[in-house]
């Protein structure tokens, strides 16, 4: 039935409510997101932009609706394939999600490891995702002794070192200042033209303009109309 | 696989104090377990070599021919849980008698002829030594037309028996008991290692690692930390052990029985269990943190 | 020497430097806080404004230089006396710091309880704080459920509920959208005008408009002159 | 301090799980300890019981007084390391013979007149139960010139008190070991509890709570565990104790001595202990743990 709906359709969110306990995060959101586009999700704080997210990468499961990703329903989806999902996925997490006991370069190489990928071409691309972001300084830093800047742009070299063919990000320059946070902007971007999707959840009024894309608005778990 | 191992090898050396928590753990369950078994095995021991003192007298009719004594040495040999046999002519019988109640000589003054009768004195195999078992041997003996009367030790030492095997059964219970505590405080703590760790598990996962990817440095750690944990509470086991048993025997002059560690074998099952129980305790613990 | 520059100093820094290891993180700071200053520390990622902070409440020590707090030389100072010392302040840190284990409530009373106030007293003042923040619902939730701008919202109710002297606030609006930053913005200007003492470490540009004082700039661990 | 135990109390509810892992791991350790405790102290019992069983005869020269006997027994009584002496007439003596060697009744056929002495039994105190002393005792027993010859037992009792002490001392270095094995896993496991809490009392310490109001719920909690955990630990090891025992009792029939579980005061001292392990390794963990 939303199968049908686009055959572009690359994650679908068809009538998805979620419940945590007694509390309403999400009611009713239908969401469409094609291959490569450029979605920005605002909304104030606790309307459920990082609850809608984590219902993309299985942290948390739907209450009521249907969500596809790339094919795959999750409702469905056996616990054994959703390492297969997440790999798809590129992950910016608000909290930034590094293992304080690895270093830098262990917590982005991760990834890659987990992939299988060869080590010597592990070396190369996080050296090179690393530089990207501007922390190779720091490859062997162990990320509790960070600025929070710092935390975040590895964040950021973690969920793109796997060549995602979505990129996930949950307020990705919120400890950014400007500067920095353009070539977190300018990277997103050069993404999304060699063909991958973006979903960003956000508040942050320049990143919204700077990054371009569709937006909508989340209040009280609630899409409202596009103004 | 290898990736594994150098992931298990750099994740130690990450978390240096859980890991030393946990083999120090795994070390001293296994000095209690090993240290009870020892003390155990050379109780035993002892309880044994007085065990050995146990011994069936059978007293022969008078006037059997010396020629049947050897063919009836032979039957009674064959019996089921005799370890051996040994001929006591009535002569011998006497001078034992004699020397055993040196005090009282005058006793023996008035004896114009030997008394006693010929003897055989049975050994029963060790594993045989309990009531019933002697109580058996004790009546197929008196069935034997040749054998006059049948004497099993005093009673003390039926009872001193049973007592034996209580002790035994009670060391095993007891042993039984420490294993399963070991167990216990082994997987105690390596779940609170893993509760300690389970942010960095979720995390992991949410990055799209498969389970087996990051169960497989923790399994290779449980093994190491079984077996180094395992081979350092014996190391120190033993070390203790030459201390203590160098000064025990010194001062004991315990010259009858040698005190003896516990055989390679024993040594190697222990290392092997504790390895096992490392493994264990990883399998359990990352059962129960990966679950949701 | 430095007691002299100004009598009206509840802060002073003076020629400041520390070191992580080999890395320089400040260098050379220099900087006087009047009594009732709103002072904003700007600057871009690992410029070294949550350092600078950090040596405030003693939670790092100056590789070289003095600093001092309300009378106090944090250099002397006993290891008994550091309590009474951030008693004085109100930290908002950039992690927020919320214990996951403890309720909203819990993590907000045990400000007061450190300084032992009534247990009545507490409830009372407890619940107004986190009302005026807006999370009076969330009151018995743990923060790990909550979402990152509900957790900023607890932990500036946490540095205020106790009426510092001092606010020491890293990044206060970094996870709120602006309704609610705005909300924060007016609750430090309400403390400030009552005669605490504010400083700000940001690189929000929109909180460096809207909450006024003076402003300085550091780069690299080195303080700007002033444009 | 009623907030400190409200806090303690609200911080046992937050951390179930971490407290539940120390409560186990002490009630475990303890249980280690008093299993062991009350098999050596029921082993003892039984050894004790035995080793009654050694006596020192002391015949007399023919024809004594009636009449001095009883001076001569008080005289005896006296002498260090007596418990009681009992006198034993020629005629009760051969009784006593003839009942011990009824399978050869032909040894006393032939007998005109009693060959037997008078006889005191003596039975030494329990503490100077050595060779030593027994030794010492007998030498002056023969001493008395009423006392023709002095026996004491047979060789293999005087090894065996040896022996028994032997055990006494490994019983009491292996409780020993236990004792201290525990108090190492119980302050191993606190200090992983309060490693894994370790961001919870930095952040306390960051708004400004002072170290003692820190420090204060988790004294409280550790004394809490300790009590609890050891009240657990002989809890279990009771009710396994009367399952196991009547068991034994019946399957043994050791009608002769009664199985017992350890004193109320031991009970006392070992919960005590446990209480005090609890608070202790909350205090050296915390010291470590608020260092800097
Ligand atoms: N596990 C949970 N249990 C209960 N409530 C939850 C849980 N996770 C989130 N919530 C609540 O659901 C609401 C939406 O949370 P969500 O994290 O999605 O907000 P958000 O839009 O990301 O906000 P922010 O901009 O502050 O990050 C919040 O009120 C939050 O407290
Ligand atoms: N404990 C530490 N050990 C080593 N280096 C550290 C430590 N803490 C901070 N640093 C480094 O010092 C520099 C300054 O850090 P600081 O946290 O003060 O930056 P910041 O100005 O707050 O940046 P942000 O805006 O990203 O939070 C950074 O490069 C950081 O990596
Ligand atoms: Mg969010
Ligand atoms: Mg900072």
């Amino acid at each position: 039935m939303i199968d049908t709906q686009s055959k572009n359709s690359i994650i679908q969110i068809f009538r998805v409510y979620k419940k945590y306990g007694g509390k309403h995060a999400l009611t009713d959101v239908t969401l469409d997101i094609p291959k490569n586009d450029s979605l920005l999700i605002s909304g104030p704080s606790g309307a459920g932009k990082t609850t809608l997210l984590k219902l993309l990468y299985l942290a948390e499961k739907v209450s009521a609706g249907q969500v596809l990703v790339d094919g795959m329903n999750l409702a469905r989806i056996s616990r054994k394939r959703i390492p297969f999902l997440r790999r798809k996925l590129g992950i910016i997490f608000q909290d930034y999600k590094l293992i304080p006991t690895k270093t830098v370069f262990d917590n982005v190489a991760i990834v890659l490891e987990a992939m299988g990928t060869k080590r010597r071409l592990i070396q190369k691309k996080v050296k090179s995702v690393l530089r990207t972001v501007g922390m190779e300084e720091r490859i062997n830093s162990f990320p509790p002794i960070l600025s929070g800047g710092e935390q975040q742009r590895v964040a950021v070299a973690r969920a793109v070192v796997g060549d995602p063919i979505i990129i996930l990000a949950d307020e990705p320059t919120g400890s950014l200042d400007s500067d920095s946070a353009n070539i977190i902007i300018e990277l997103l971007k050069k993404f999304h033209t060699r063909g991958t999707t973006l979903v960003i959840a956000t508040h942050d009024k320049e990143l919204l303009n700077k990054i371009g894309g569709r937006i909508v608005h989340l209040k009280q778990g609630c899409l409202q109309p596009s103004a | 696989m290898i990736l594994h191992y150098k992931r298990a090898i750099q994740d130690i050396l990450d978390h240096k104090f859980l890991n030393a928590v946990t083999i120090i753990t795994i070390a001293i369950s296994i000095l209690i377990v090993s240290a009870f078994a020892l003390f155990f095995v050379n109780a035993s021991d002892i309880i044994s070599s007085w065990q050995k003192g146990v011994r069936i007298m059978a007293y022969l009719r008078p006037n059997i021919p010396h020629a049947d004594i050897g063919a009836l040495k032979l039957k009674i040999q064959d019996f089921y849980g005799v370890q051996n046999v040994k001929f006591i002519s009535k002569e011998e019988g006497l001078q034992m008698l004699k020397d055993q109640m040196k005090r009282q000589p005058s006793l023996f003054v008035d004896l114009k002829e030997n008394p006693l009768p010929d003897a055989f004195a049975i050994r029963m195999i060790p594993t045989s030594k309990n009531r019933e078992k002697i109580e058996g041997l004790t009546t197929r003996l008196e069935a034997l037309p040749e054998i006059n009367d049948v004497e099993y030790g005093h009673r003390w030492l039926a009872r001193f028996t049973n007592i034996f095997n209580l002790f035994k059964l009670t060391g095993f219970a007891l042993g039984g008991l420490f294993s399963v505590a070991a167990v216990f405080i082994v997987a105690n703590t390596i779940r609170l290692v893993l509760y300690t760790r389970r942010e960095e598990l979720e995390i992991m996962r949410l990055v799209g690692a498969a389970d087996s990817f990051i169960k497989a440095p923790f399994y290779i750690e449980g093994i190491i930390q079984g077996a180094l944990g395992g081979t350092i509470g014996l190391a120190v086991l033993f070390v203790t052990f030459l201390i203590v048993s160098s000064n025990v025997q010194q001062s004991f002059a315990l010259d009858f029985f040698t005190v003896r560690f516990l055989s390679i074998k024993v040594y190697g099952t222990i290392i092997f269990c504790s390895t096992c129980v490392g493994w264990l305790g990883c399998y359990l613990s990352l059962k129960q943190f990966l679950k949701s």
